[in-house]
């Protein structure tokens, strides 16, 4: 049991080594066999689990080792498997052996294409970890490693210096949110005395008060690490940037995975976050705050993966929304729908640009509707299940947060009008996207169709996409059950009529009004479109606050400030050294001089001594 | 013949005002001739001394160190005035001021 | 009478060094040194140290100032050293040595003090110096012989290449 | 007697090292390497039958032999579960430092092994002395071989790093030394006996005052040694100069010895007065993490860099020192072990870069992962290790230093967390303008080859095994550690309680 329980991230994690020592040596075929052979192993071992699980939801432990036991504290590298993680893992395997077989034909002409399903595979293995981790130490161990292969894939392509730039923000960024974790990691500890999963649930239960300083000072922390990851407001700035690394890297990091991650974090832990209202009302309004801010930006963004970067970011605000109003399990679900979906966009983007040379602003494509009709697919039932339409999986998921939002006390009518507009923004754009790209006149002739090892994934995920709404999760017993949400008709109505009018809008501004020329590269014409095409300028205000001040301290250092004082000391001891080596002027004369002067001293001395 | 019945600190002041001479003109001189001049009164003064103190105490001791100080001073002036040649031909003076690479 | 005879020597001792060491002329202060020390010798006579005395005049008077005599000679200083001599004599560079050797001779006559004794009155005598030499300080005198060795071969050296080219003055 | 052959089997072989130049210029670092591995073997197998049948209850190995006894002096060495982790990176890290100057040297090759050698035993002495005034003698011997190390297999600015490094040193040493002697004094006007020893030293009842005074100077040596902001401004000099194996066993080993003296003589030695002055070596700690971070990432020279690193690294052995708690202490010992084999790698990197392209400077570097995928990979692993990745040693240990920490200082442990952040920043922007960027064509460099490789990996084995498995090491230096942190009971209130 433990071995296969371990073979699920190690299997990933055994490839990622063997190419990274052989990878050079082995054929290309090779490679993508062990690459993508090996994820769709675990994928293969994970179903095994899911099934055991819905067959009898029993909890499954396994401790491998202690990893480190110091005085009081103790963590080993344990699992610990029950619906969330099954449902998790699911996730990761499934989506992730999909993305990794359509990789096998989108990198195959790639000189480095070892190296890329290494990194694969070991993001793979820490995203198992992650999920399956007993204790938050393990989990945090999986949640840097992920941001470390998030680091390498976002710079896969090294020789641009932007690609580099554009990785290193991101680990940067989202290692704020980390070291904000482990603060919070350090709470729990000291607080609780320990960090295993459970246990920490049942004394935090046992101990802590609904509301007190230190539940929320925790939760606070944690909710740091969970927006630094799952780049939601103020750390989202990460995400959009980290489109420079290869499509399919962004399809499963930065979008059906790991970007998540934060999402998990607070399901994982809602025992502690439901101790802590006034964190989970923050973690509801960042939410909110977060999917209005980049339903915004992506409205006006040229660029087809900046617009679906956006559009992550907005979406995992949804899933905020609903942890934030208790509503965990359609957070959970709205995750594994995006999942689907977001896979799906992104690799059709990839698609697009794979046969269209490297393309990507939408504004040069045009028409590719009858010339890449897989792939016109994938965006309609895609831009379809984005939007929420019904009767698509999205459409089950966001109309659950959007509805318990609204039945959240208090605030809940703002929050679902909040929602509700981003629905509305999110149909406009998604719906932007499809019909600037693929209808229209062709702006750029694709020179070959995706082949199978695309092809298939992405009619896979077409489907998942379409019916995923109808899985029902084994949630039982783990999250708090929310339940359908009671509330009045016109409220459901409206929750469902609202992208209908977006996909209108679009449709009229973008078929019937098509826009005769494309919009300037810096994108928009007026200051607003300017303003939300920068991302609502937060880069350049952090560039003002933090980037620039500390280069130009750094410059400012550079020489070493306190080597000065050294040097000092220095100074005075060179000049003391220079007054007596003054004496020394080599006059006989003065010799002879301060001779006598001596021998006065001396007499008068011993006068004084001897009377 | 028998000598003088003279208070000692009287023949010790006569070498001490010579010894003083002698330093004084030490410093007071430039010219490395009369430096070594003032060097000899300045030993000569320390004999005096010497003798002196062996006159009071009549012992040969004074005279035998007198003649050591007579080997000193004439090895002194041997060499020092080998040396006044010497910078004499190599920097056209015999100015010790503007010889002063002592100090290297 | 004897005594202020001494006194008298003394007087013309010191006053004889004083005008050596202020001369410009090199050949003159010599003349004054040469005077100095014979008084002094005269000194050593009245102190009843005649073998002393008579080595006071025989080397120092006789030999050391002649091998001065051969120096200056051999410079040939001339006027202009003179004049440059006079020069450095300024009445101002006289006030640092001045002021410290009157110092250091009001301390030595702090350390003499005024003890009262007397010197002996009687002379020593070359016998008696002989034996001394030859016995406890026959150490003293090898040590003396291979000084003046030393300072022979010292001074050869370093006078040597001005020996070799007299010419070059 | 094992203990003593710790120490001079590396003295004589440097000795026969140096003479063996005149046979055969190959000859000295064969010496060297065997040497090493025959202290390895002896540590070994020493350490493992001591490990199951303990001389007593504090040291696994024990010995004392009169040397001075008039002064109380005597040559008395003893072995624990913490020195002797020390001991194995020491030769660990001596036999890297010599596979690192294989082809390195290229003059005097004889006397370079011997002065790596004597540097090897005066550190190896160093954690073995238990007599102050031995201990003394060996911090001087290994200061001595290392400024020669540095003066003459130097780069370019040699002799000024060297002398800094020299200055440095001996100044706060001699401080040392006259604590050592005062204490020693001390320690006889309190117990009748003059004794050097440390046994005899332990838990002597000084007047505060003064126990203060001479904390302070066995602070500053150590301190100094660490090196602690603010006194670490030799380090850079000194790393970037040294010679490539210089500068491993400078950030692997002699740094280290900083960090032990803190926890074997200050801290046990004067706990109150450490406790006293906790507050401000914590704030000496966190002003190093950010400042060593944020000049790090100042720098051009590849080697600079990672020296400011260290500085920044070691900011958590003084913190984790100076926590006084179980966590926190084990942390510091881990931070000793991880960060020695880590920066002694990116040294080694740094080191063949300059061997390769003459130069250190970052600016004219970029692209080298095009050249050397292998090296770039293994620069990679370094990095990611320096800047704390979790299932790497490095990790491990700042985190239980900030666990530990975290009961006793919390606002210090939000100061400290900031380096989580700093590192990374310094630590990417050296794998980026090292290695990633657009290549330089024209260039042409050879990657690590397999004498090169097999050292990377040995140290990438370690790092990763102290990542994931680290509790053999916590074992075994728990003994040395809990004593330290049973000194002071007040302050070892750590979590586990719940209410």
């Amino acid at each position: 049991m433990n071995l296969a329980l371990a073979a699920i991230p190690g299997l990933p994690m055994l490839s990622a080594t063997l190419l990274i020592l052989f990878g050079r040596q082995i054929p290309r075929s090779l490679g993508a066999v062990l690459g993508a052979g090996s994820v769709g192993l675990s994928a293969v071992l994970v179903a095994g689990q899911l099934l055991a699980y819905l067959d009898t939801p029993t909890v499954v432990t396994a401790t491998l080792w202690t990893w480190m036991s110091v005085a009081d504290f103790s963590a080993a590298i344990a699992f610990h498997i029950d619906g969330l993680t099954v449902v998790m893992m699911s996730v990761i395997t499934g989506v992730g052996f999909l993305i990794h077989v359509y990789s096998v034909e989108f990198m195959w002409e790639d000189e480095s294409f070892s190296r890329y399903f290494a990194y694969m595979n070991l993001f793979v293995g820490s995203m198992l970890l992650l999920v399956m981790a007993d204790n938050l130490l393990l989990l945090f161990l999986g949640w840097e490693g992920v941001g470390m292969c998030s680091y390498l894939l976002v710079g896969f392509w090294y020789k641009n210096p932007a690609n580099g730039a554009a990785a290193r923000k991101a680990f940067v960024v989202t290692r704020v949110g980390d070291a904000l974790m482990a603060l919070g990691l350090f709470v729990l500890f000291t607080d609780l005395g320990t960090l295993d999963i459970q246990p920490l649930l049942l004394a935090a239960n046992l101990n802590w008060e609904v509301g007190g300083t230190v539940p929320v000072l925790a939760t606070a922390l944690l909710l740091g690490g969970a927006v630094g990851k799952s780049a939601q407001l103020p750390l989202h700035t990460w995400l959009p940037d980290a489109m420079a690394g290869p499509t399919p890297v962004s399809a499963l990091i930065h979008a059906a995975t790991m970007v998540t991650a934060g999402v998990y974090l607070v399901a994982r832990l809602h025992g502690l976050f439901l101790l802590a209202p006034a964190t989970l009302t923050a973690v509801a309004w960042v939410g909110l705050a977060t999917l209005l801010l980049a339903a915004s930006a992506a409205l006006v963004q040229q660029d087809i993966k900046r617009i679906l970067a956006y559009s992550t970011i907005s979406q995992i605000g949804y899933m905020f929304l609903a942890l934030g109003v208790g509503a965990f399990s359609f957070g959970i679900f709205h995750l594994m729908t995006h999942a689907f979906f977001k896979a799906l966009l992104f690799l059709g983007a990839g698609a697009v640009s794979h046969c269209l040379h490297h393309e990507l602003n939408i504004f040069r494509m045009g028409g590719l509707r009858t010339r890449l009709p897989v792939v016109f697919l994938s965006f309609l039932i895609g831009s379809a299940a984005l939007a929420a339409l019904p009767f698509t999986a999205g459409f089950y998921s966001k109309d659950g947060i959007l509805l318990s939002a609204f039945t959240a006390p208090g605030i809940g009518p703002w929050l679902w009008a909040g929602g509700l507009l981003g629905a509305l923004l999110t149909s406009i754009y998604s719906f932007r996207l499809l019909f600037v790209a693929f209808f229209g006149e062709a702006q750029t002739e694709p020179d070959r169709k995706p082949g199978l090892p695309m092809a298939i994934p992405l009619l896979i995920l077409c489907a998942l996409s379409l019916l995923g709404g109808l899985i029902s999760q084994p949630l039982d017993g783990v999250l708090p059950d929310a339940g359908h949400p009671q509330v009045p008709h016109l409220i459901e109505w409206i929750s469902i009529g609202v992208p209908l009018l977006g996909v209108a809008y679009a449709y009229y501004a973008y078929i019937v009004r098509r826009p005769s020329s494309s919009p300037a590269e810096a994108g928009g014409d007026s200051p607003v479109e300017g303003f939300l095409f920068a991302g609502w300028r937060v880069d350049a205000l952090y560039n003002l606050l933090l980037v620039t001040p500390y280069r130009t301290l750094a410059r400012w250092c550079q020489g070493e400030p306190i080597d000065h004082f050294y040097n000092g000391v220095v100074s005075l001891n060179r000049l003391c050294h220079r007054g007596l080596a003054a004496l020394q002027t080599g006059e006989l004369r003065w010799y002879a001089t301060t001779f006598v002067i001596g021998l006065i001293a001396v007499v008068a001395i011993v006068l004084r001594s001897a009377p | 013949m028998d000598g003088l019945l003279i208070p000692l600190e009287h023949v010790l002041l006569v070498a001490g005002i010579l010894f003083a001479c002698g330093l004084g003109g030490l410093m007071l001189r430039r010219n490395l001739l009369f430096m070594l001049m003032s060097l000899e009164v300045m030993l000569n003064s320390a004999a005096l001394a010497f003798i002196a103190a062996g006159a009071r105490w009549q012992e040969a001791d004074g005279q035998v160190m007198f003649l050591l100080v007579l080997t000193v001073a004439a090895a002194e002036v041997a060499v020092g005035l080998g040396l006044v040649l010497q910078i004499q031909r190599r920097y056209r003076t015999l100015d010790m001021d503007a010889v002063t690479r002592l100090q290297e | 009478m004897t005594v202020l005879l001494f006194y008298l020597t003394a007087a013309l001792a010191v006053f004889a060094t004083v005008v050596a060491l202020t001369r410009a002329n090199a050949a003159h202060a010599l003349i004054y040194l040469i005077l100095s020390l014979l008084a002094v010798a005269v000194m050593f006579f009245m102190l009843g140290a005649p073998f002393a005395a008579a080595l006071e005049v025989l080397i120092y008077a006789g030999a050391i100032m002649v091998l001065f005599v051969f120096v200056i000679m051999m410079l040939n200083l001339g006027d202009a050293g003179e004049e440059q001599e006079r020069g450095w004599l300024d009445a101002r560079l006289w006030i640092v040595p001045g002021l410290l050797t009157t110092v250091l001779l009001v301390e030595m006559l702090l350390v003499f003090g005024e003890s009262g004794v007397t010197t002996s009155g009687h002379s020593v005598s070359p016998k008696e110096v002989g034996i001394s030499l030859y016995g406890p300080y026959v150490l003293a005198v090898e040590l003396a012989s291979m000084l003046l060795m030393a300072a022979l071969v010292g001074a050869y050296h370093v006078a040597r290449r001005f020996i070799d080219r007299p010419g070059d003055i | 007697m094992s203990l003593s052959l710790l120490i001079f089997l590396p003295l004589l072989g440097g000795v026969a090292a140096w003479l063996a130049e005149r046979v055969n210029p190959d000859l000295p670092r064969w010496i060297s390497l065997l040497t090493c591995l025959l202290v390895l073997l002896v540590l070994t197998s020493s350490g493992l039958s001591a490990l199951a049948d303990p001389a007593s209850s504090q040291w696994l190995l024990y010995s004392q032999t009169d040397w001075i006894p008039r002064f109380g002096i005597s040559f008395e060495l003893a072995l624990d579960g913490f020195s002797l982790l020390l001991l194995v990176l020491t030769f660990v890290l001596g036999l890297i430092a010599v596979a690192a100057s294989w082809s390195e040297v290229e003059e005097r090759h004889g006397f370079f092994q011997a002065n790596l050698l004597w540097t090897l035993a005066g550190v190896a002495g160093v954690f073995l002395a238990m007599d102050l005034i031995l201990f003394f003698l060996f911090w001087e011997v290994m200061l001595v071989p290392m400024y020669l190390l540095i003066a003459i297999w130097g780069h370019e600015n040699r002799g000024y790093a060297a002398m800094k490094f020299f200055i440095f040193t001996q100044v706060s040493g001699l401080l040392m030394l006259l604590a050592i002697v005062v204490l020693a004094w001390q320690g006889a006007a309190l117990t009748g006996k003059l004794s050097f020893s440390y046994g005899d030293l332990l838990g002597l009842d000084l007047p505060p005052e003064l126990a203060f005074w001479l904390m302070l100077g066995f602070f500053l040596a150590f301190t100094v040694k660490l090196p602690g902001f603010p006194f670490h401004t030799w380090l850079p000099d000194a790393h970037t100069q040294a010679p490539t194996a210089g500068s491993v066993l400078l950030a692997g080993i002699l740094l280290k010895t900083g960090a032990y003296g803190l926890l074997r003589f200050t801290v046990p030695l004067f706990p109150e007065a450490s406790q006293t002055l906790a507050p401000v070596a914590m704030l000496l700690g966190v002003a190093g993490i950010i400042y060593g971070a944020l000049l790090a990432f100042a720098q051009t020279d590849f080697k600079r860099l990672v020296a400011y690193s260290s500085v920044s690294h070691m900011g958590f052995i003084l913190l984790g020192v100076y926590a006084f708690n179980e966590l926190a202490l084990q942390g510091a010992v881990m931070q000793m072990v991880t960060h020695g084999v880590s920066t002694a790698a990116l040294f080694m990197m740094a080191g063949a870069l300059q061997h390769r392209l003459h130069t250190r400077d970052m600016r004219k570097m970029g692209g080298l992962w095009q050249q050397a995928p292998r090296m770039g990979a293994c620069a990679m692993f370094f990095v990611l290790a320096s800047l704390g990745l979790p299932g790497l040693g490095n990790f491990v240990a700042e985190f239980l230093v900030l666990l530990g920490l975290f009961a006793v200082a919390p606002w210090m442990t939000a100061a400290a967390a900031v380096g989580m952040v700093t590192a990374a920043i310094y630590a990417l922007w050296l794998m980026q303008s090292a290695f990633q960027g657009q290549p330089d064509d024209d260039r042409q460099m050879a990657d690590f080859g397999v004498r090169e490789m097999t050292t990377m990996a040995v140290m990438m084995v370690a790092l990763l095994w102290m990542g994931l498995y680290p509790q053999p090491i916590l074992d075994l230096a728990a003994p040395a550690v809990q004593s330290v942190s049973n000194l002071l009971p007040a302050n070892t209130l750590v979590a586990g309680v719940a209410p």
